[in-house]
């Protein structure tokens, strides 16, 4: 034993625990890149393959010594935190934010660092719900590909030379009032934001801004300001509603207003126990989530839109509405939908989306005052991000053409990457002389810039904005930034000629002006509670009176434009999480498509993968082909966000850039025309198959129908005894609106790998959770279904008995548990499994470690090495961590003081989870409904997680027969 | 007429005929010797390779790391009678027990010792704000959640697991973190239990029957018998 | 018994000479016998009076081991750490069906294995038989007899003599 | 039985069977041809240890395997091997007990083939492990972890079958080969063969008390190894049996599993048999009676695993379970029927020429069609894993398998890991059992005498 402890000397070598360490050793690298001088050449990760491959040869080689130690270093605090106990979570209300808006969140941090956002249960709009989007902004957050200091024509610059650059810039603005100078910005909510633009152009009184929007709330706003005269944002208040007839508007779609519409339609949907709550008629060119929940489901082309408009508002009995020639099968579709309208004045919503432009939007409004809705399931509001009064981009581009502009900063957005293609403004920014670009990225953009100023994450930032719903939220900096970077209100407070801005102090200003008297208190209490009380208050307009032609019909395909489900504008599309996210409906991955309808793809002779060109006006863009069912015939859906080249290692080459052939004039409805191609590609998609094949595994009760007997799965075995607690899961498919919200918090909680494109194309995808989706009937005109499989957590569990080690049994709280440490993968269990929810390490998917994304991890989950099984934990940490905190006070566990990831996420409480020894816990009221299922309740593996079936419509009972 | 070879024992034709005593007795000895040690040397391998897992070698028992301040913990728990939560406060509330910051050092070293040598990575530790370099002598693998806190409120002293800590000059670890020593008490909890009040007492010996002290201690801390050995207690 | 010898060897041309030779050489009255054969000959032990081998009963010794350790084995583990797996029981029998057949196979086959070679003083690579010019045929194509040394009747030359006479195709004495 | 006095040809003597068969170890015969199989079979054994090395280092991601066919080319080449390790004991034993004396000249190859088919078969479970370094878990020691392995598990049977089944072979087959042993020590005349062969002989003196506690051994272990032969096989097929996933969970796979396992084995036992006797020239022992015998065992053991396919498709439909009947829709029409169809074409249809005693009799057809069959019963095992795997109960967890190259890499590197360890064999023991020909010839001349 002595000769250990000289071992312990601070001199001695490396303790290797593992072939893998001996790659990251700089020595090993040296003598690998003095033999093998090819290896400098390689890109980081196949380099670091390499060197994994000659660690492991050399380590076979016995070329390295072997010693073993557990005993490594220590690092207490020198001075600790008064508040910190260490190795417990704590807890910040924040917010992240999505097109401007404030999306508030609770981030967990551990040490310091944050490790998960959720919703902030308190806060009015969200109720504590969330998205994909907030649950991978944590992974953005420890980007490596961030820009991590600023930077002037791609050289390394300090912020002093930066302050030094602006302070000559405003001497000569102020020469000129700053004529030529131009801000350009994204949508923003923030008050602070707002009023320091307002002060620059009080400074400056010839600057001007211009706003520049990429998910469409210009065009939103354009239509509102068409149809009642002012520009106005909408708000559906679907709680209210019992019937919905939207004309493809995807409201329960991925966007700023998701969690909120998916709350409210949920809250109706569930309004009684023996029926669901509302109908849902919808007309969509493209299939969409809010489509598949659709009662009565329209296919129709996206130029149809404004005439369906039209024709409902003429059943309504809208005044100065003519019924335009219909199909049989629109005209029943509108004389169900004005029925129910009617049926239910006041209590029903009409919502339309971009594609029908204003001529539709104008119709909508009308039939919304007809029917009572306006200020009942319709709330107007004055628009809640800014700036107001903005040029538009278009304008922008056409002045630095004439030779208008000199100066120009862009806040936060990628203009180059992302605006309509026939603008121009890439080469348009090349020639304004001093260009600024603020942004977490070097992108696109930022790279055609003078100067590029890195931005502090919403994370790390003193900040302000307001959710959809007005609400504001002071962001607090739940980490410090761990790069050179300043937030965008510092660089604001720069402009406007303040040296070194503290970051909290323009925040300060602003609320100070509000709080007034009462501002440390109120501070204290907005950044505990995570928001301001007050959200925007409502008005009401009237619908405008005039006519507005729908536009012309040109070309042959409707050519429609949406943002990417899980990348949105292509601003997120470094982030793996959301990269390999499944897209709702086609669960592609890692690209966007060309989603056609089967009929057209049958006349392109085109299948899925096989690239297309897409052709509008003389710009062409050429991108993967997906037949998508239940779409209509003549309309091509195009995904935005992809083709970036400047996104990072994750994101850029992926795709096709569908803004290449955006137009200006009209940016979401276009008519162009389609070639296929002779190349094709394997496009990555974790579900190869969706037809549903007369299976029952997502199944559908009429309210009528006869109560189910609930079974009572016997076994031939005799039951183990269960101790207090026994989990539970009960996933609501009524409620189910395909978002991926929980697969997202799984991924962030449980630290599952991101494994990229290629592995997910062998099948090889490892989510906990996926949300099957599944059709019927018709490909043309089929029926969908949402359907989330974690694991099941059978009490008699095929897969337990399969293993040879013991590695993975069940808890007496009946947790099928995967002990990864044990296991020594022979994939028995995954064999066995009927569910197939086991996920294998068949690589070493762990981020290679020097990535700052491990920092993302939860410290309270193994993170899986290779050759290991896992599977979805019903997050036992958070049970552990749950029976500690109970036992500590000696009391039992509460019903809802375990809360998994996915239920806490899902916006529509579609998931519920709890001990179902308990007769009158939630989870046990909903496994006693009539919707009650066991999914493959024949073969006896009697789960715990089970479903309640999708409610269906007995008036969709009728048509069907008819 | 017939053919018969007689061969004498003696006169035996080396050359011409075939003999077959391909061996010499002695190799039978040798064989045999083989045999027998083959098969010892495989039993005994087996129950070395049993064994050695279990040596103060594998699980790192009594070796006493080399630490940057030779702290003694059987002068300041031991001799001083400093509690262990004065500076591992934060065992009762959290998962790890925490080593105590620099500054709670200080409380003390600012005013005794202040220009020891001994102490001087602690002076530099607070004057640079660079945390001291322990070598961490208690150490379970990163599968193992582990939490102090709920162990401390169910009656598990300290010296359960780490021994007496009060009498170790330099610190050694005095238990073997093996599963099986883990396992062993949350099977059978009650005989390691103690009151409360003498969590931390290193010298604490059960009045007069352990096991039944031990279990109206666990009926009292309502410990979840039987719920304490399936594997996600420990490994997530 | 004369020092320095084991026996007398005489080889046969077929197992039925040997057969014969053997009946003879009892009737004459010698006891301590063995033949060497190139492969097992039909009769043989019943004319030489061998007992019958007690082979079975070590394979029934080694199968009940072996299915004891099987279930005492796969029992202690389940009693050892009771896991509940899938929801079957602790015990459960059939399941432990499978390893306790294959362990009763194995024991058994290698104790009769064993018990053979140990029974037939195997292995023994120095043998007095083995010393002689033309025992290398037994393995081929010859049958021998040998007589022991020890038998009480044993005189070296009578012996062989006998053994010529009753028809060896040579006789050869073996040194001990 | 009029054949039976033929099956040896009894116009040789035991002697020259002796020296004929003992020359091969000790003068090996054909030098040149052996050294070029040895190179070829080199060069596979090669590509398996890089394979392996690649495997080991990378993971078993670089097989084609995925989830939902997470078994594949690992598990169905095991199974393959393992089954046509069954032939050797089977030949051995059963005909041994049976007293079917044809079985004399086969079994020693046979069993020797059984040997490195069950090596091949047995480094499967190793290498299919995602950490194959803890292969020892699965073994009850005294671990400081306190946990045991798990006996309920179809695996966890897996490895004792298979230890047992290689154990007992291999004692089988070296009970039997210690008198040749000794036939082949009294032959040699270098030192180096005298050592090796005096020293495997452990000193077998064909004592007449030797020979009776022998032939007791013999005999009991050959009764042991036929129940164990079907176990093993049985036991294997419940590694699929014993899932829920359909076209798996079937009473009929035991059954199935062994018939099928035999079939295959004698098929490769019916290839050696043709080589060997081409190679050294061993006519007058492997007769064509002997290939007849082994055509009819072939067109027997293939019918009865016919049966298996017929009843297979008789259970799905018969069972009315909707999930079963997709699998067997997807066995016969899906993306993988060519495996399906393969099989049958291979195992079934060239075997029906074995109807016929001219093509039982001439080595190449019998030749020709084993090889079929050996085709045939690997596509069956693919068709069995991949086609129930690929589309199981949950529509969403269908998916597709494609082998990579470094399944075909492995699998082609385990023929090596066969060959290499079998052409050494055939140079170090004799390939036929000498003193059990010697004895069949004797009893063929005592009868022939007699009558």
């Amino acid at each position: 034993m002595r000769r250990r402890i000289d071992h312990q000397s601070m001199d001695r070598p490396r303790v290797w625990a593992g072939v893998e360490e001996l790659s990251d050793d700089p020595g090993f690298q040296a003598f690998i890149e003095a033999e093998y001088p090819a290896v400098q050449e390689f890109s980081k990760t196949a380099r670091r393959e390499f060197l994994k491959l000659m660690g492991a040869s050399f380590a076979l080689a016995g070329l390295t010594g072997c010693e073993k130690s557990s005993f490594v270093a220590a690092l207490p605090y020198v001075d600790q935190p008064a508040s910190e106990t260490i190795g417990l979570p704590r807890y910040y209300a924040t917010a992240v934010s999505l097109d401007g808006y404030a999306q508030p969140v609770i981030a967990t941090t551990h040490a310091g660092r944050p490790t998960k956002l959720d919703g902030n249960p308190g806060h009015p709009t969200t109720l504590g719900r969330s998205d994909i989007f907030i649950q991978s902004a944590v992974l953005q957050l420890y980007d490596p590909d961030r820009a991590a200091a600023p930077m002037r024509r791609g050289e390394p610059v300090s912020w002093a030379d930066v302050e030094s650059a602006i302070g000559l810039m405003r001497e000569n603005w102020l020469a000129d009032q700053g004529e030529g100078v131009r801000l350009l910005l994204g949508p923003t909510t923030s008050p602070t934001l707002l009023r320091q633009i307002a002060a620059f152009l009080k400074q400056f009184s010839k600057a001007r801004v211009h706003l520049h929007s990429t998910a469409g709330l210009d065009a939103r706003r354009q239509i509102t300001a068409a149809s009642y005269g002012q520009p106005l944002d909408q708000h559906y208040v679907l709680a209210n509603c019992d019937v919905v007839v939207s004309l493809d508007d995807d409201f329960l779609g991925p966007g700023p207003d998701q969690v909120r519409n998916a709350l409210g339609w949920s809250q109706s949907r569930r309004r009684y126990s023996d029926r669901p709550g509302n109908r849902l008629f919808m007309a969509e060119s493209v299939p969409s989530a809010t489509g598949a929940l659709a009662v009565h489901r329209l296919i129709a082309d996206a130029r149809r839109m404004p005439a369906l408009a039209e024709a409902l508002a003429e059943s309504v009995g809208v005044a100065g509405a003519s019924r335009p020639e219909l199909t049989d099968a629109e005209g029943r579709w509108i004389a169900r939908a004005a029925a129910a309208c009617k049926e239910r004045p006041g209590r029903s919503l009409i919502v339309s989306g971009l594609s029908g432009g204003a001529a539709a939007g104008l119709w909508v409004a009308r039939i919304n005052q007809q029917i009572g809705n306006a200020g009942q399931t319709l709330k107007l509001t004055a628009p809640i991000s800014g700036p107001a009064n903005a040029g538009t981009l278009a304008e922008l581009v056409s002045d630095i053409d004439s030779g208008r502009v000199n100066s120009l900063v862009i806040f936060d957005g990628n203009p180059a990457y992302g605006a309509p293609g026939d603008l121009g403004v890439g080469e348009a920014i090349t020639r304004v002389r001093s260009s600024i670009h603020l942004g977490l990225q070097r992108d696109e953009t930022g790279a055609l810039c003078e100067w590029q100023l890195p931005l502090a994450h919403a994370l790390e930032s003193w900040s302000d904005a307001r959710a959809v719903d007005g609400t504001a939220t002071i962001l607090q900096p739940v980490i410090s930034p761990f790069y050179d970077v300043r937030t965008a209100h510092q660089i604001a407070a720069m402009l406007l000629g303040e040296v070194d801005p503290a970051a909290d102090a323009a925040v300060r200003e602003t609320w100070r002006a509000s709080f007034g008297d009462a501002f440390d208190t109120r501070w204290k209490q907005a950044l505990h509670d995570g928001f301001v009380e007050g959200a925007e208050p409502s008005i009401t307009a009237s619908p405008a009176s005039n006519f507005i032609a729908p536009p012309g019909t040109t070309g042959d395909l409707d050519i429609v434009f949406r943002p990417d489900p899980t990348v949105w504008d292509g601003q997120f599309a470094n982030i793996g999480w959301l990269q390999e996210l499944p897209k709702t409906l086609t669960t592609v991955t890692w690209s966007n498509v060309v989603a056609v309808s089967p009929a057209l793809a049958k006349r392109l002779a085109a299948s899925n993968g096989d690239h297309v060109e897409v052709k509008i006006g003389e710009r062409r863009v050429s991108g993967p082909v997906w037949i998508m069912p239940g779409q209509a015939d003549n309309t091509v859906a195009l995904f935005l966000g992809y083709g970036r080249t400047r996104a990072g290692r994750v994101g850029n080459d992926l795709g096709y850039n569908a803004y290449h052939v955006q137009a200006t004039a009209d940016p979401w409805l276009a008519r162009g025309s389609l070639r296929k191609l002779d190349t094709s590609e394997d496009l990555a998609v974790t579900q190869l198959h969706h037809r549903l094949e007369g299976f029952d595994l997502a199944r559908e009760v009429s309210p009528g129908q006869a109560e189910r007997a609930p079974s009572d799965q016997a076994s031939l075995y005799a039951p183990w005894p269960s101790s207090k607690n026994a989990w539970g899961m009960v996933i609501d498919l009524d409620s189910c609106i395909g978002c991926n919200a929980c697969v997202a918090a799984c991924t962030a909680e449980n630290n599952v790998p991101v494994v990229g494109a290629d592995q997910v194309r062998v099948g090889r995808e490892m989510h906990w959770l996926r949300i099957a989706r599944y059709y019927t009937g018709d490909i043309a005109e089929p029926r969908s279904f949402f359907e989330p499989v974690p694991c099941m957590h059978c009490e008699d569990a095929p897969c337990e008995m399969g293993c040879p080690v013991h590695a993975t049994t069940h808890s007496p709280e009946g947790v099928n548990q995967m002990v990864y440490n044990r296991c020594i993968g022979t994939r028995t269990c995954s064999s066995y499994c009927p569910y197939k929810v086991r996920r294998f390490n068949f690589f070493d998917y762990r981020a290679p470690g020097d990535s700052s994304e491990h920092a993302a991890h939860n410290p309270d989950v193994t993170v899986r090495s290779r050759g290991v099984m896992e599977k979805c934990t019903y997050c036992t940490q958070r049970i552990e961590a749950a029976h500690v905190a109970a036992d500590k006070e000696n009391r039992p566990l509460r019903d809802g003081e375990v809360i998994t990831a996915c239920q806490q996420a899902c916006p529509t409480k579609a998931i519920v989870f709890g001990d179902i020894n308990d007769p009158n816990s939630e989870v046990s009221r909903l496994k006693r409904s009539s919707r009650h299922y066991v999914l493959l309740e024949e073969l006896g593996t009697r789960p715990r997680t089970t479903y309640l079936a999708r409610w269906r419509d007995d008036d969709d009972a009728e048509s069907r027969q008819g | 007429m017939r053919d018969v070879k007689i061969v004498a024992p003696i006169a035996r034709h080396r050359g011409a005929a075939r003999m077959v005593q391909l061996f010499s007795p002695v190799a039978d000895t040798w064989l045999r010797l083989f045999l027998i040690g083959g098969l010892s040397l495989a039993g005994g391998g087996t129950v070395a390779v049993v064994g050695f897992a279990r040596s103060a070698y594998m699980t790192d028992t009594d070796v006493r790391p080399r630490q940057p301040v030779p702290f003694s913990h059987r002068h300041h728990a031991g001799e001083l009678g400093i509690d262990c939560r004065y500076c591992h406060s934060n065992v009762e509330v959290g998962p790890s027990a925490g080593l105590p910051p620099t500054e709670t050092c200080m409380t003390c070293h600012s005013e005794i010792w202040t220009n020891a040598k001994m102490l001087e990575p602690v002076r530099q530790s607070l004057a640079n704000n660079t945390p001291i370099q322990w070598t961490r002598v208690a150490k379970l693998p990163d599968y193992v959640f582990f939490r102090h806190d709920i162990h401390i409120a169910k009656g598990v002293g300290c010296e359960t697991c780490h021994g007496r800590i009060d009498q170790m000059a330099l610190t050694y670890r005095a238990k073997a973190f093996t599963m099986e020593f883990c396992i062993d008490c949350h099977r059978g909890p009650a005989p390691h239990l103690r009151p409360p009040d003498y969590i931390t007492d290193m010298a604490w010996k059960p009045t007069s029957d352990a096991r039944k002290e031990g279990e109206e201690i666990a009926a009292h801390e309502g410990i979840r018998f039987g719920e304490l050995t399936h594997c996600y207690v420990c490994h997530r | 018994m004369p020092e320095g010898l084991y026996g007398a060897l005489a080889e046969f041309k077929s197992p039925e000479d040997l057969l014969a030779a053997t009946r003879k050489v009892r009737e004459a009255g010698y006891r301590n016998l063995d033949a060497f054969t190139p492969f097992p000959v039909d009769g043989l032990d019943r004319i030489l009076r061998l007992p019958r081998p007690t082979i079975a009963f070590v394979g029934l010794a080694g199968a009940v081991a072996g299915a004891g350790i099987a279930l005492i084995m796969q029992f202690y583990v389940n009693y050892d750490y009771p896991l509940n797996v899938g929801g079957r029981p602790i015990y459960a029998i059939s399941a432990f069906a499978v390893v306790t057949f294959e362990l009763t196979i194995l024991f058994s086959a290698l104790a009769m294995l064993v018990g053979m070679l140990w029974q037939n003083g195997l292995p023994r690579l120095n043998y007095p038989v083995f010393d002689t010019d033309r025992f290398h045929r037994a393995s081929k194509d010859r049958f021998f007899l040998c007589v022991s040394a020890d038998d009480a009747k044993f005189e070296a030359g009578e012996t062989l003599a006998f053994l010529v006479g009753i028809g060896a195709l040579s006789v050869e004495l073996v040194p001990g | 039985m009029s054949d039976r006095s033929d099956i040896l040809p009894t116009r040789q003597s035991m002697g020259r069977i002796a020296d004929q068969l003992t020359d091969i170890p000790l003068h090996f015969p054909v030098e040149r041809r052996w050294l070029i199989a040895m190179m070829f079979a080199s060069a596979l054994l090669l590509l398996l240890m890089v394979s392996v090395v690649e495997l080991f280092t990378r993971g078993v991601g670089i097989w084609g395997i995925n989830i939902p066919v997470n078994w594949a080319f690992a598990i169905h080449n095991y199974v393959w091997w393992l089954g046509i390790g069954h032939a050797g004991t089977l030949i051995s034993a059963l005909l041994l007990l049976t007293g079917s004396e044809w079985r004399n000249s086969l079994n020693r190859f046979a069993e020797t083939m059984t040997l490195f088919a069950v090596v091949c078969a047995g480094i499967y479970p190793i290498l299919h492990l995602g950490r194959p370094w803890y292969v020892y878990w699965m073994f009850p020691y005294p671990a400081t972890m306190g946990v045991w392995p798990q006996f309920r598990s179809p695996l966890e049977w897996d490895i004792w079958a298979v230890l047992t089944y290689l154990t007992v072979s291999l004692a089988f087959w070296y009970t039997g080969l210690i008198p040749d042993l000794a036939a082949a020590r009294d032959r040699a005349t270098r030192r180096g063969w005298q050592i090796f062969f005096g020293v495997t002989a452990l000193g077998w003196r064909g004592s007449a008390r030797h020979w009776l506690r022998w032939s007791q051994a013999y005999r009991l272990t050959a009764g042991l190894a036929v129940p164990l032969v079907v176990s093993v096989h049985s036991e294997v097929s419940l590694l699929f049996a014993a899932g829920q996933i359909p076209g798996w969970h079937s009473t009929i796979f035991p059954p199935y599993f062994v018939l099928g396992a035999a079939f295959s084995g004698f098929a490769v036992v019916s290839i050696i048999a043709v080589a060997l006797r081409s190679w050294f020239g061993l006519e007058n022992l492997v007769t064509n009676d002997h290939l007849d015998m082994l055509g009819k065992v072939l067109l027997a053991t293939g019918l009865m695993t016919g049966y298996g396919y017929v009843f297979e498709v008789f259970d799905a439909l018969y069972s009315g379970e909707t999930h079963e009947i997709q699998t067997l829709v997807d066995r016969l029409a899906g993306a993988y029927a060519w495996t399906y169809w393969g099989a049958v074409l291979f195992n079934f249809i060239p075997l029906q020429a074995l109807w016929w005693r001219v093509v039982r009799r001439s080595g190449w057809m019998l030749l020709l069609v084993s090889v079929s069959v050996v085709i045939g019963m690997w596509l069956e095992r693919y068709m069995i894993l991949v086609t129930s795997l690929y589309r199981d109960f949950l529509v969403s967890s269908w998916s597709h398998f494609t082998p990579s190259f470094w399944d075909w890499s492995t699998y082609f590197g385990t023929i090596g890991l066969f060959l290499v360890p079998f052409l050494i064999a055939i140079r170090l023991v004799p390939m036929i059992s000498i003193f059990e020909s010697k004895e069949l010839l004797h009893e063929e001349k005592e009868e022939k005498q007699h009558a």
